[in-house]
């Protein structure tokens, strides 16, 4: 911690960056966001298995944005949503000082035990960073190897029937908070296509149908960007399992068009290019 | 507040027939905002324009719905005459009730129904559509030609009379096309040469036109009046410029070699014209043949070169050409004799194509005319000619009729009576065609005063038997079947689609049909252009054409070229993107999908000039309104105007039930 | 590879030489194939045109007593091999025939084997090269005209055996034994063994000029496949002589001996004493004997 | 006046019976996860009636997240008004005291100046089933607010555990009373104390701080940099409004097919960005913490102006469900003690 | 089911292969069922693949989208950024548990009018047997 509170000093002391975004304790088995402007604040930054928070999503907001640098503490996984901001022009390479902490693994939303989204991850050391702090962490997944969701198994299983049954239960408690949506690090646009009205695409109640339509919409626009951070679902109110939406997309990118978001800046999300020989065996 | 009307066309009773059209305009009345409606027996007619113009004049009307046939056919009439009478054209929309409901359509109760739900969804949409205002375009003027062939060659030469320039693509080193390999034409049984080559040398020596050979088109970007054509200039290892053409080059050559031009029946050099009258009459080197490209030996053709036009370490060359319209004339090309193998797949050299023939008999063909047959040279007693060989053959090769075959066969009958006075020749045929001036008394002429003696019948097999060649047929005019021992067999083969032709058509964005031919607008009234605008069909490229033919869609072209070009700027419709500055986020997702790189970031900048942030722009010249652009952006900050979500949102929201 | 041999009616009777030749292969190259103990007759040539239902259901027997050894079915007769892969379109999807079939037949059976013809299994399964290696007695010089008739390529989309119009896997067989193959046109005509008893003077005309055009083209003997046509061909070929007044003399051997013969196998065991036609003269002067 | 009570059992069976009856809405706490949630029932719900607190409030009950309040068809002849479904009875069970204090508050507010019969005629025919509190977590401060672990203020009964599986039935409005004797058969049992029954009292949640100084301070101090400092980390959803028991912003949308329509008053929330966006794209509370000082501003003092009390229970709901770390207690709190040493 | 219920199938095509395929089976006379109703885009890119839950939503039975095949795009690459689209919707549709047999994507080009008709009377002889999509509709409630 030592390392990371000098480092954060150092860059508030100098004037390198107007803001450092980190994580401070919340509780004993716990931690939330810290905005950091002096070095006093910068004394209560901590890192540790609790820090859950992708801070990666608070560089979308319009006030950090306008702010000429910005350091943020980031583990790989959360890094991913940085290449994707990156790719999609929402932020300068230059405006952000990433401070990456390798991280062998983060607690489950309830506290107990590894998070699942760890299990899966190829970045245990951040792949695209300014500092690395912390001890190196073996990888344990090679980076061209499919990621495969266990949780997905269930629900594959099930027939269509009972997918549809299941997710209307789950579905008729959304309340509409759009948590997910605003948690989420690539849900940056300046007005959500649910509050557009010409045509209102998505009804807003949060009816049946407005759920329906709204959860389809949020996963369809993260499709082949989604980057398994597990934001959406942890801050959803009302426990939806929506990383199930976002896995089974994320798992057809990587079936259809060999693609996992958020490795390299360089390359196309996959909906914005194609390829001459892309599976059609769906189209008759 | 909308004034829509709605004008219902009976199309006499193509529409009338299956849709009840005045319970159609009845019942449109009901949907909120429609002011007027009426049926008519042809809304197209003049007086039918005439009542569209004069409601709305006289309602006011802010938005008209046509419910008669395809916008393909009429949307242009209809929104000249909204034009016409005040109203914008873009506010008015067509219901297609014709060629998507009463001709597919035979109950009554369906066609009214589907009708009225057709006119319900366009009055929706017309609701919301906003005002479009053309865009005029700036137009280069100058032309390109793909196909240096006879079709090639007259839309040049049509092209350069009207003062615009053109560039003449060919990919041979010589224009001249297939014309220039034939011996005599029908059913003048002119000779090829004498006509065509007066026609070469015109198109070369014109001022306006500029010949690019051995060249093929490697990219195709922008749109009607405005394209950019990227040309791949092919290695030819002698400078074009420099050489005269002397010919010491290819005298001294060693390495002999098939001629492509003489159908494999002749030879030609590694460094080569493929013909004498070729033109540029520059030569070529033969990569793969040349002993210097491939082995690094010889190299006489640099050593005794005067000009020191040869240049070994040639590369492909690309050059970039805007031009206004495309002419494609890319012609076509014969199957050959391997393709069959019940009629000996090419292992018998006396079974020879047509076009194998033409140089056969062809006084500047390989025998200079001598007519010799492939395998031991003996002059040929007995010939048999095979028509609709991989023609009109759905089962097996194509199935559609090759349409000069006909009258080919019955002019190389002649040419071997008049060679062969004495020889007995023979035609397979299924039916004779001879639909042209002059071409029935022509076959006729082939048969009662040349002789040639026509079998009804196809022929199972060809092979050889001793130093004959034996044909297996069925003659079934007297339903037997029949042998005939002969000392050549002609088989007239189908014109196929050229090799490339697709990969070109989708370098273009134009449509060509399962058997490769490109595909025109329209059959009948828009037979020479493409569904992309500027650019222009021609002669073989589109289906099986005679010369005759060729030529005067050649002319045709030419004309649309120069209609087009005759503008200094061009109209283009108001059908392009817009994008909402206030609510782009910059993420480029449109620019990644928009196939004309039309779409680019443009700062926005506060009033002391710093960058805030950056947003999408369309360049309204280069969008062609795709709309590709609109789903890609999860704002929806782009929309495609004329195609704007509110508006198809509309016409879903039109058929939500009652 | 594991296949039941499907030897057929011919094999068993008029044509024993191919039946013995076969199991002489099978044996010298230590194939996994054995005779299916239920095997039917095909009802060849007959029965098609007057039971569709019980001439399929033949067929399907067949099928199910390969599938009983769980073995994929190799065939020497083409016509048996032509009416096995009817069968076996006629399961591959549901039709009224199908189900009369199965009511016939008293019982579901699948069709998923593979069926395929013994020289296709030699010359690609087994392969090229591995004969190669086994030849010990190679057929240098002598020119072999590949005679495969009418049945084994046609229909294509159902006998799938090679190019209809010129198959070379029998050419390919023996040159790799290391004959001369002799190219000719006559190689799928038809022989007219249909109609030999009907009508044998069609079936003569027809035998003649396959027999004339194979020695035209250079033959010294032909080989086949078929049964019919072995027996066409060999068992006429004097009567022919007469006829035409021509002297043809030309061996016609099925491709199991000419193989056998290469391989070094025993000619009486190949059983070449039982052709009409004596292909010891020629086998003797091409020093093969 | 008699003593009621009721086991758990029979509490779960008259909840099922009444949900089975299609005249009547019931609400009770159902499980999910590790969550328990105040979710509309029918017959085959599975309650669960050991939990803590629930993740909403009671709030959706009576004001539904979305509620048609005009229907129409367009006819031929002309627009005509469509049937609204009928406001039902509904019971609703499992509350705390903190959800049922904002009874009163949500009730000044619709029926200030516009009467909003919706909300109101729902209120008349709603019966509020109280838990008394047995738990609490850091985030309760009821207690501050003056409220109690075992309020009654805006239940009709309020049940107080007496022993593993029952209540005893305090009857506190007419409507309580009235439901207790319609269903007597239920509350028949009689039910002996049992000891070692945790009983929290109001000394167990002690008071934070005072509201009023918290008002005080928010007065003077809009500009102030505590704002951003506090609710900077805040990331503009609506969980807190939404689970909040006396957030009470609706939105009015229309949605209509081309024959039909109807107008819905649906929820709507302070934090959320578009809130208060103009159509000229301005927007007046353009970045979170703005926001949020609305939110905490409207609370604990523009509320106050208009109905004299603090609109908030003190349930903590907000904090529990913010995964950014805002959390409600300590902000005012923080207000709290900046009011202080500015009072010195 | 009602007696003489009939399925509803929007159909969204593009300008240039469908719906001129369309046109052709129109002026070829070939008959095929009228219960679609298409609404033309430009081109199969402007497809959004949210039509297909309004279309739902607005009470279709089946969705069918049909562009230009691969290759013919009039605007050259509109339909391979479609596919890739339709590709990632026809899985999120897979996964909620909708009816994808009641999404058909097809590839008609403008010389196809035969195959547009075939189309059009598998997909509506193939709903037919369906049913109405009386779960999707249930949806469409307004109380809570």
């Amino acid at each position: 911690m030592q390392e990371l509170v000098k480092k954060a000093k150092e860059l508030i002391e100098s004037k390198e960056v107007d803001l450092l975004i980190g994580y401070q304790s919340d509780g004993e088995k716990g931690a939330k966001p810290l905005f950091v402007k002096n070095t006093q604040q910068a004394e209560k930054l901590i890192f540790n298995q609790y820090c859950l928070n992708n801070l990666v999503t608070y560089l979308k907001r319009p006030d950090v944005k306008a702010l000429k640098k910005v350091a943020v503490v980031a583990k790989g996984c959360d890094i991913r949503s940085f290449v994707m901001l990156l790719s999609e022009n929402q932020v300068s390479r230059d405006a952000i000082f990433i401070i990456g902490m390798t991280c062998d693994h983060v607690v489950s939303p309830d506290g107990t035990g590894e998070n699942e989204k760890c299990t899966t991850c190829k970045v245990h050391n951040p792949h695209l960073a300014d500092v690395v702090l912390g001890a190196p962490v073996p990888e344990k997944i090679a980076k061209d190897k499919p990621v495969h969701y266990a949780q997905l198994e269930k629900l594959n299983a099930m027939s269509q029937e009972e997918r549809w049954a299941f997710w209307q239960e789950e579905l008729s408690r959304c309340i509409r908070c759009y948590a997910c949506r605003q948690a989420c690090p690539l849900c940056y646009c300046e007005r959500c296509i649910v509050d557009f009205n010409t045509p209102q695409w998505i009804d807003t109640r949060s009816n049946p149908r407005g759920n329906f339509a709204w959860n389809i919409v949020r996963a369809l626009h993260l499709a082949g960007r989604c980057i398994n951070c597990g934001e959406c679902e942890r801050v959803c109110p009302a426990n939806i399992p929506l990383m199930l939406l976002n896995q089974s997309l994320q798992e057809e990118a990587q079936e259809k068009f060999a693609w996992e978001a958020g490795y390299d800046p360089e390359s196309q999300p996959p909906l914005t290019t194609f390829r001459k020989e892309d599976d059609e065996d769906f189209i008759r | 507040m909308a004034r829509i009307g709605v004008f219902v066309c009976w199309c006499g009773s193509n529409i009338a027939e299956t849709v009840e059209v005045s319970k159609v305009a009845e019942v449109s009345k009901s949907i909120p905002g429609v002011v007027y409606s009426v049926d008519y027996k042809y809304m197209c007619s003049d007086p039918g324009q005439e009542l569209v113009k004069n409601a709305i004049k006289e309602y006011k009307l802010t938005g008209v719905v046509v419910a008669s046939c395809s916008p393909r056919m009429h949307e242009k009439t209809f929104r000249k005459a909204a034009l016409e009478a005040g109203l914008n054209p873009y506010m008015l929309e067509m219901a297609n009730i014709r060629e998507q409901c009463s001709w597919v359509h035979n109950n009554m109760d369906e066609g009214t129904q589907k009708s009225i739900d057709l006119v319900r969804m366009m009055v929706e949409k017309v609701k919301r559509n906003k005002p479009l205002d053309d865009i005029s375009i700036p137009v280069t003027k100058k032309a390109m030609v793909i196909g240096g062939g006879v079709t090639g060659i007259q839309a040049a030469l049509d092209i350069a009379s009207g003062g615009i320039p053109v560039v003449l693509v060919e990919k041979e080193s010589s224009i001249g096309g297939k014309m220039s390999a034939l011996d005599e034409t029908f059913p003048t049984l002119d000779c090829s040469q004498c006509i065509l080559t007066p026609k070469m040398v015109e198109v070369a020596q014109h001022p306006l036109v500029q010949i690019i050979s051995y060249a093929e088109i490697e990219k195709l970007e922008g749109f009607v009046g405005n394209f950019k054509a990227t040309i791949r200039k092919k290695a030819r290892y002698v400078d074009v410029d420099a050489c005269t053409g002397c010919g010491t080059c290819w005298q001294k050559c060693p390495v002999k070699v098939d001629s492509e031009f003489e159908q494999g029946l002749g030879k030609r050099k590694a460094i080569f014209i493929p013909f004498p009258q070729a033109i540029p009459s520059r030569p070529r080197i033969d990569a793969e043949n040349c002993l210097k490209l491939t082995k690094d030996r010889c190299g006489i053709c640099e050593k005794v070169c005067p000009t020191k036009a040869i240049h070994y370490d040639d590369k492909d060359e690309f050059m970039e050409v805007e031009v206004g319209a495309i002419v494609v004339a890319t012609g076509y090309k014969i199957m050959p004799v391997s393709a069959f193998p019940e009629y000996g797949g090419g292992q018998y050299p006396d079974v020879v194509t047509s076009l194998q023939f033409e140089r056969m008999v062809c006084a500047s063909g390989p025998t200079l005319g001598d007519l010799k047959r492939p395998s031991d040279g003996k002059l040929p007693e007995t010939v048999v000619f095979v028509k609709c060989v991989g023609s009109r053959d759905p089962e097996h090769y194509h199935s559609y009729c090759s349409k000069i075959c006909c009258m080919y066969v019955a002019k190389q009958t002649m040419l071997y009576r008049h060679k062969v006075h004495h020889g007995n020749c023979y035609v397979f045929y299924i039916d004779v065609r001879s639909n042209g001036k002059n071409y029935e008394e022509f076959v006729r002429r082939a048969q009662e005063q040349e002789g040639a003696q026509y079998i009804r019948g196809r022929v199972s097999s060809i092979y050889k038997d001793g130093d004959d060649m034996v044909v297996e047929g069925a003659d079934t005019l007297t339903n037997s079947q029949i042998k005939v021992k002969c000392d050549l067999v002609v088989l007239a083969t189908a014109m196929e689609a050229p090799d490339g032709i697709k990969q070109l058509a989708q370098k273009l964005g134009i449509g060509y049909d399962q058997h490769g031919f490109l595909t025109e607008a329209h059959p009948k009234l828009r037979p020479v252009e493409t569904a992309t605008a500027g650019i222009f069909l021609a002669g073989c490229a589109l289906s099986p054409r005679d010369i005759p033919d060729s030529v005067s869609e050649g002319s045709a072209a030419a004309a649309k070229v120069l209609g087009l070009l005759s503008k200094d700027t061009l109209d283009k419709e108001g059908v392009v993107a817009i994008v909402n500055e206030l609510t782009c986020v910059g993420c480029q997702n449109c620019i990644r999908v928009c196939p004309y790189n039309a779409i680019e970031l443009k700062d926005i900048c506060n009033r002391q000039g710093e960058l805030q942030r950056q947003v999408a722009h369309v360049n309204p010249g280069l969008c062609t309104g795709c709309g590709t652009c609109t789903p890609s952006c999860p704002s929806r900050s782009i929309e495609l105007q004329g195609f704007r979500d509110t508006e198809l949102y509309a016409e879903i929201n039109a058929l939500a039930e009652l | 590879m594991k296949y039941g041999y499907y030897p057929g009616c011919s094999a068993k009777s008029t044509a024993p030489e191919l039946d013995a030749t076969t199991l002489a292969l099978i044996d010298f190259l230590h194939l996994d194939i054995k005779e299916l103990k239920d095997w039917v007759c095909c009802g060849a040539s007959s029965m098609h045109s007057v039971d569709k239902v019980l001439h399929t259901a033949l067929s399907v027997m067949t099928l199910d007593a390969a599938n009983a050894e769980e073995r994929d079915i190799m065939v020497q007769c083409p016509a048996c091999l032509a009416h096995v892969l009817e069968a076996k379109e006629v399961l591959s999807k549901d039709s009224e025939l199908k189900s009369d079939v199965l009511e016939a037949v008293g019982k579901q059976v699948d069709a998923n084997m593979k069926i395929r013809h013994f020289s296709s299994i030699l010359h690609d399964e087994y392969g090229l090269d591995k004969i190669r290696e086994k030849v010990t007695n190679p057929l240098q010089s002598l020119s072999i005209a590949s005679y495969y008739g009418c049945l084994i390529v046609r229909p294509p989309e159902r006998m799938q055996y090679d190019d209809p119009e010129n198959p070379m896997v029998m050419d390919q067989l023996m040159s790799t034994c290391g004959a001369e193959i002799v190219q000719w046109p006559f190689k799928t005509k038809c022989c007219g063994a249909g109609t030999a008893i009907s009508d044998t003077d069609v079936s003569l005309d027809l035998t003649y000029e396959i027999l004339r055009m194979a020695k035209n083209n250079g033959a010294e003997c032909i080989c086949v496949l078929c049964p019919l046509c072995q027996n066409n061909l060999d068992l006429r070929q004097k009567k022919i002589e007469q006829r035409y007044g021509e002297k043809l003399n030309l061996p016609v051997l099925y491709y199991t001996q000419l193989l056998g013969l290469a391989f070094g196998l025993d000619p009486i065991m190949l059983q070449l004493n039982r052709l009409f036609v004596d292909p010891f003269p020629l086998l003797k002067r091409k020093g093969i004997l | 006046m008699a003593e009621y009570y009721i086991t758990q059992s029979k509490m779960t069976a008259l909840l099922k019976e009444l949900a089975s009856d299609s005249g009547m809405e019931v609400f009770g706490p159902v499980k999910k996860g590790n969550d328990v949630f105040i979710s509309k029932m029918d017959g085959k719900t599975e309650l669960c009636l050991d939990y803590f607190i629930s993740v909403n409030s009671i709030k959706e009950a009576i004001f539904p997240r979305f509620e048609p309040i005009l229907k129409y068809k367009l006819r031929s002849e002309g627009v005509e008004l469509a049937e609204l479904p009928p406001i039902k009875p509904l019971v609703v069970f499992g509350g705390h005291p903190c959800d049922a204090a904002s009874i009163p508050l949500m009730k000044d507010l619709f029926s200030w100046d516009y009467k909003d019969h919706f909300y109101l005629q729902r209120l008349e025919k709603v019966v509020i089933i109280t838990l008394a509190c047995v738990e609490k977590d850091e985030n309760c401060f009821c207690t501050s607010l003056g409220g109690s672990p075992h309020g009654e203020t805006g239940s009709d009964i309020l049940l107080e555990r007496v022993s593993k599986d029952g209540w005893q039935a305090k009857i506190v409005s007419e409507k309580g009373k009235k439901f207790i004797e319609t269903h007597l058969d239920f509350f028949r049992d009689t039910i002996t104390p049992e000891k070692g029954i945790p009983k929290l009292q109001d000394k167990d949640i002690p008071v934070m701080f005072q509201s009023d100084r918290v008002k005080k301070w928010i007065e003077k101090n809009f500009d102030h940099p505590l704002w951003e400092e506090v609710a900077s980390n805040c990331w503009s959803c609506a969980a807190c409004t939404y689970v909040c028991p006396t957030c009470h912003c609706f939105d009015i949308t229309d949605d209509a097919t081309m024959w039909e329509g109807v107008r819905t008053k649906n929820w709507d929330a302070c934090t959320l960005p578009f809130f208060t966006k103009h159509a000229s794209g301005h927007n007046p509370r353009s970045q979170s913490y703005e926001r949020y000082r609305q939110r905490i501003s409207h609370k604990y003092s523009y509320y106050i102006d208009l109905f004299n009390h603090v609109s908030c229970t003190g349930c903590g709901r907000c904090s529990r469900v913010c995964k950014a770390g805002v959390n409600i207690l300590d902000i005012v709190k923080r207000i709290d003690e900046e009011s202080k040493k500015g009072e010195k | 089911m009602s007696e003489n219920w009939e399925p509803k199938i929007i159909t969204f095509v593009c300008n240039w292969c469908t719906y001129a395929g369309a046109d052709l089976a129109g002026t070829s006379r070939f008959k095929y069922a009228s219960n679609i109703r298409i609404i033309k885009t430009p081109c199969s890119g402007r497809i959004d693949p949210m039509f297909i839950v309004s279309a739902f939503e607005k009470g279709a039975d089946a969705v069918l989208i049909s562009g230009c095949h691969p290759g013919d795009c009039h605007y050259n690459e509109g339909n391979y950024n479609a596919r890739r689209k339709f590709t990632m919707m026809k899985r999120l549709l897979d996964t909620l548990g909708v009816d994808t047999r009641r999404v058909v994507f097809a590839w008609c080009s403008a010389s196809e009018g035969i195959k547009f008709s075939r189309l059009v009377n598998e997909v509506t002889e193939s709903i037919k047997k369906l049913g109405p999509y009386t779960d999707y509709h249930s949806l469409n409630q307004e109380e809570r």
